[in-house]
């Protein structure tokens, strides 16, 4: 963990109100693992703001830095990438922000995604704006077609709303890219993918999955699910339920308002199962999905 | 039981001298001010409930050089909290209801105290209770721990008094609204303990120079001014508080013309130090408290934006201080014209 | 004398129908709140000491749409006001200490109300003293007044007593400190106008509500909260209060969470009508007001940045409404889940 | 007076901190005249700035609109210049405004300079950054060299503050240009002009007029002198006090921080010579020297 100012590397849409944006990372620090956030303090916001807190955002990405092949210096350095989707005024100040200037972050901060367990296959379930730690996760495990261990799964209002598709959207990073195009989709208005939400699409894999057991890709419906999830509230409480009711493992990354980011204020509380409350940046913000109460905290 | 002020003299000897910050810029400016019996190397110290026990900034923030840590508040059983949202952003300002989530004092003398104990800066506890009794066992557990380990350094160089909290005896309002019940509570306390004994007042009074009065008389040492504002957000699209318990804390910037205000008015109504806080940023913010008549102050909200916050104020005001030829930081506070 | 009921009702025909912003949108929305025996058209009023009597804003400001107009305080003798500076920006507000400069009421009903008495929106008079009598001489002056001159219009809609200021029978403290004193002071306003009494609180209190109770026991129509919060900035390179009385009125955004807490409390304390103000600069932030248990509002401070801001809050309260498919804006206080 | 929404066309700078701004004037608002000013509301100011007021400036100039020939169409808009100073976050806000960005004005407001009596000489004397409307007045004055009946006299700390001169200024308007190339100056460490205050050369002026009476040019040396100042205020204290001392007439331009710009908030008062206070937004912001006590106002 520590505080610096990076430079802004790169900062543009991706899709209505939503913005990719790299920045360097400094080459003595650890990189940044999925699940883990950043925090960020724009240098400049609208007139009558009045904003004060930083705004934490997921790492949706890292790229390593390059160093040449003769010497040891760094012929390129590396890059943090998020995905961030443009609410409020810090949000609005974050993508006003042009590339070269300097943005003063801490991170990485809070816990990462764990492994599946062996004999364990990945599906990685992202909702909305949640996609950005979803994409880093499946890109470190592998995730592809239905074939492969570790797939994705992705949930938008609307096709038109899917990132890097639309006509104005740049492009991202080359592996978002590759994912995107082996990733199954859910739409609220079934204009891509299967209709309803990312847990329609879900029941209807978890379905193919029981049809194929015992036939020739048997191994792999077989095989235990690893539920991976972020999103907004009420799909992490849907995730939930259906992570217990067909007993497999899912840990979920989970969103709070926050202060220090660091665990000292006690502000980002979730409720947690047993009673009592975690704190979404110190001891998340990635939950065993045993561990919280989903449904108290959707409102 | 071990004499607590001599420890402390053993104590102020290591912390005496110059911070780090100013170690190596060679001017013989005077920082340090002194609270009751304890010598705090510099003014600048950290709010309560905004710096957790110190472990969690490690990272970020050179502890070692503040002028004093104010841990998360303490009470005697462990306190969850309330409910979430616990936050809300104002203009210019910040709304907690943390609650007072805290481990209580049991488990902070064993998972708390031997990090504290490390650090080279004066530690004030917060002690926070819903009883006068509360109080009164929080400082006799503490002082019974302090004198049964034998160490170098205490590890709690004094203790600052939230009397903001809803008093459950008294119908959930607040002691420190009541001058009586502060000066009592003030008085039982002083019995418990020779070490620095500050009072945080509220600022939801009527009258906090008449409550900062009640603490002097009371034998406080110091008086911490201000604890935050009341305030609400109401979250229109839902149509429910934004956070859950309705209104809650208000801090930051906001509030910092209200917390000098208040300071002002408290320093010309005792004779003991006070401790300004409330929205300092930088060093201007700090100044402006320490002219109205503050000995020290402490930063809390702005370790959320900044946490070089404390460390930034204190080498600003070093720089105020030559460049208004003031030698000792003490002094600062008769400034005012 | 006139009766002013008779007065009033004539002035709610002209006045009940919807403001002009509101005409053309084909909505069936009822905007108009009942303060009293008054009618006002809309909920959005602007506050008192920010908007003059009116003419300084004649070329910015449609003022025949706004629900309400409240006049600078006036007072029973002229007052040339405090020394300056009177004004002094903190983050994201304003202190004023403007001293309630103002002509007094005799010249006030002869240079200011002739063209008050051109307006379409309801006026309130704001009134301050330093004695019951001041308060008492002035409202029974323009009573006098009002029943002498017969004018279709009679340009003054009711009052706003701001118990904020200094008592000078009482050493200085505000009238607003004191429940007791409330009370009273309305209970004699109460006998000398039949027009929409309005009692102005000050949140400088530990206890608002009973304030507020006071106030409606004593026989008030309506409590307007709140007041400016008392603050402080020193001015760090001279080293003196940046305005000359040393402390002022803290107003705007950054008071906005003191305010919806202030009318929380007191919209569940009293039953007369709350009309709720302190920072409000868009829909959103009258629309807190509105669900924490005010009828109106006011816009103050937020004027200095954008005259327009009192008609671009209404049209947004219209929106919302339609959104959330509110026929009343009366029904708004009740909605908070 | 209107509330609209300006398009900035010039905004440089023209010495240390020092900036140049012109926007464009609504073609159907009375042309601003010297004295008067406006308030401006930047769009974005940098982060935790919390500031909520409009920001008062002079006029430094106007520029008429063009029309076209042969038809009623505007060829170009009609121009308003201030010049300001960067000192907080207002004015940080408004440096870093581009060209080509939209700016909320109020204007125009407070009264104008009166123009001289017959058989007075406009004496124009600014001080600092309030050399703006001063400019403006000796502009609208014909104010030239000492010859001519209106002259232009400005202080400053050093010569290397004087604007458009530096190596790094950028140009104004042409008439600034040659209103420097006549006007008198001081310094404070006299590195041009007078040794000394404004008041200085005012001084020395005086002494060479009252030398001159009965001379060749005695018809200009015996011209009352109407003196005309904007500064800061122990300039302008230090002015009123000359005028008075030798009974010419003298309208000086007052600053007080402002809130509502119109009269309305009673906040912008300075203590008059007669008792009771006057507001610099509606009674002024230029006032007749004699009915201000500047003393008073002078901490
Ligand atoms: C661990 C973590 C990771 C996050 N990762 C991402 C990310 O990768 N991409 C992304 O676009 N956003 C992410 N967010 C949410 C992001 O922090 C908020 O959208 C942002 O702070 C809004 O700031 P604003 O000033 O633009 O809007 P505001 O005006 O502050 O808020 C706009 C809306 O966002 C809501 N909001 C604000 N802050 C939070 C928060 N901390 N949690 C939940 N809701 C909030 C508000 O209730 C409001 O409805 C993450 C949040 C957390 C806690
Ligand atoms: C009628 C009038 C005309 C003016 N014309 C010009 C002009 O042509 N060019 C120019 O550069 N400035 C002019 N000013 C001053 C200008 O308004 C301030 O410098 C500006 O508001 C500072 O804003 P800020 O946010 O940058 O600085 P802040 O941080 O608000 O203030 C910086 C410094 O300026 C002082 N200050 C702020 N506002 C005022 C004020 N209204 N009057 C006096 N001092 C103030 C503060 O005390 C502080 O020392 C004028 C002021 C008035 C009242
Ligand atoms: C998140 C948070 C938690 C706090 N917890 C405590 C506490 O436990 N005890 C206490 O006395 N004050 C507590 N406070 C109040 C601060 O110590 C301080 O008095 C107040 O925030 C004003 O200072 P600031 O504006 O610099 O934050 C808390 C404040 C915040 C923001
Ligand atoms: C410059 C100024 C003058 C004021 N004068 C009065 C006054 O004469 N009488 C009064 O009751 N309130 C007065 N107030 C208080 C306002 O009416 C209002 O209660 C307060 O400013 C909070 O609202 P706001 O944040 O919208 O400004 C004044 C406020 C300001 C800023
Ligand atoms: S934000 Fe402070 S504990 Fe999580
Ligand atoms: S600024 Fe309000 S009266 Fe001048």
């Amino acid at each position: 963990m520590r505080q610096f100012n990076a430079t802004v590397a790169i900062n543009r849409a991706i899709a209505p109100d939503w913005m990719h944006m790299a920045f360097e990372w400094p080459s003595d620090l650890p990189a940044p693992k999925p699940g883990q956030f950043f925090t960020a303090l724009p240098p400049v916001v609208e007139l009558r703001a009045g904003t004060i807190l930083r705004r934490p955002f997921a790492f949706a990405g890292f790229e390593e830095a390059q160093i040449e092949k003769d010497s040891s210096m760094l012929s390129r350095p590396a890059y943090a990438h998020s995905i961030y989707q443009v609410r409020g005024p810090g949000t609005r100040a974050l993508a006003s922000m042009q590339p070269g200037s300097s943005l003063d972050i801490i991170a990485p901060l809070g816990n990462a995604f764990p492994y599946p367990e062996r004999g364990e296959r990945a599906i990685i379930a992202g909702g909305g704006i949640g996609i950005g730690p979803m994409l880093f996760l499946a890109e470190q495990l592998g995730a592809g077609t239905y074939a492969s261990s570790a797939i994705l799964v992705l949930g938008f209002r609307s096709a038109l709303l899917i990132p890097f598709s639309g006509s104005f959207s740049a492009a991202g990073l080359p592996s978002w890219k590759k994912l995107l195009e082996k990733a199954f989709f859910s739409t609220d208005d079934g204009s891509a993918g299967t209709p309803g939400t990312v847990r329609d699409a879900l029941e209807a894999l978890w379905l193919q999955a029981s049809d194929l057991k015992g036939s020739g890709t048997k191994n792999l419906a077989q095989k235990k699910w690893h539920l991976y999830g972020c999103g907004p509230g009420p799909m992490l409480a849907s995730l939930a339920q259906f992570a217990a009711q067909n007993h497999m493992h899912a840990h979920f990354s989970a969103e709070q308002w926050m202060a220090c980011g660091v665990g000292a204020c006690h502000g980002c509380v979730l409720p947690a199962a047993s009673g009592g409350f975690l704190r979404v940046c110190a001891d998340g913000p990635v939950f065993d999905a045993r561990t919280i109460n989903w449904e108290a905290n959707v409102q | 039981m071990k004499n607590p002020e001599q420890e402390q003299s053993k104590k102020n000897e290591i912390l005496a001298g110059p911070p780090p910050s100013v170690l190596n810029l060679g001017y013989d400016l005077n920082l340090s001010v002194r609270i009751g019996s304890l010598i705090m190397p510099n003014p600048v110290g950290v709010a309560s409930g905004t710096f957790g026990y110190g472990e969690e900034y490690d990272e970020l923030v050179h502890i070692d050089a503040l002028g004093a840590l104010y841990t998360k508040a303490v009470t005697l059983e462990p306190r969850e909290g309330n409910p979430p949202p616990r936050l809300v952003e104002t203009p210019m300002g910040l709304i907690n209801s943390i609650g007072l989530a805290n481990p209580g004092v049991e488990k902070f003398l064993r998972e708390k105290l031997p990090s504290l104990r490390t650090r080279l800066c004066p530690i004030i506890v917060n002690v926070a209770g819903s009883t006068e009794d509360d109080y009164i066992q929080v400082i006799e557990r503490i002082e019974a721990h302090l004198a049964s380990t034998d160490s170098g350094r205490p590890g709690i160089d004094g203790y600052e008094i939230n009397v903001s909290c809803p008093n459950v005896q008294k119908g959930g309002m607040s002691f420190g609204i009541d001058p009586r019940l502060v000066e009592r509570l003030t008085h039982s306390l002083r019995q418990k303990t020779s070490r620095p004994l500050i009072i945080k007042l509220s600022p939801n009074v009527t009258d906090i120079a008449e409550i900062a009065r009640a603490a002097e008389a009371g034998g406080a040492d110091a008086i911490s001014c201000i604890n935050t504002v009341v305030g609400m957000v109401i979250d229109t699209e839902k149509k429910k508080p934004a956070i859950a318990m309705g209104t809650g804390g208000l801090s930051g910037p906001a509030i910092r013309p209200i917390g000098v205000a208040a300071t002002y008015k408290v320093g010309k109504a005792v004779r003991i130090p006070v401790i300004g806080l409330g929205g300092i940023t930088n060093a201007s913010d700090a100044i402006q408290y320490l002219l109205a008549g503050a000995l020290a102050v402490q930063v809390g909200t702005a370790l959320f934006s900044d946490p070089r916050a404390p460390l930034k104020v204190l080498d600003g005001i070093i720089e105020w201080m030559k460049r208004h030829s003031v030698h000792s930081v003490s002094d600062i506070r008769f400034m005012l014209r």
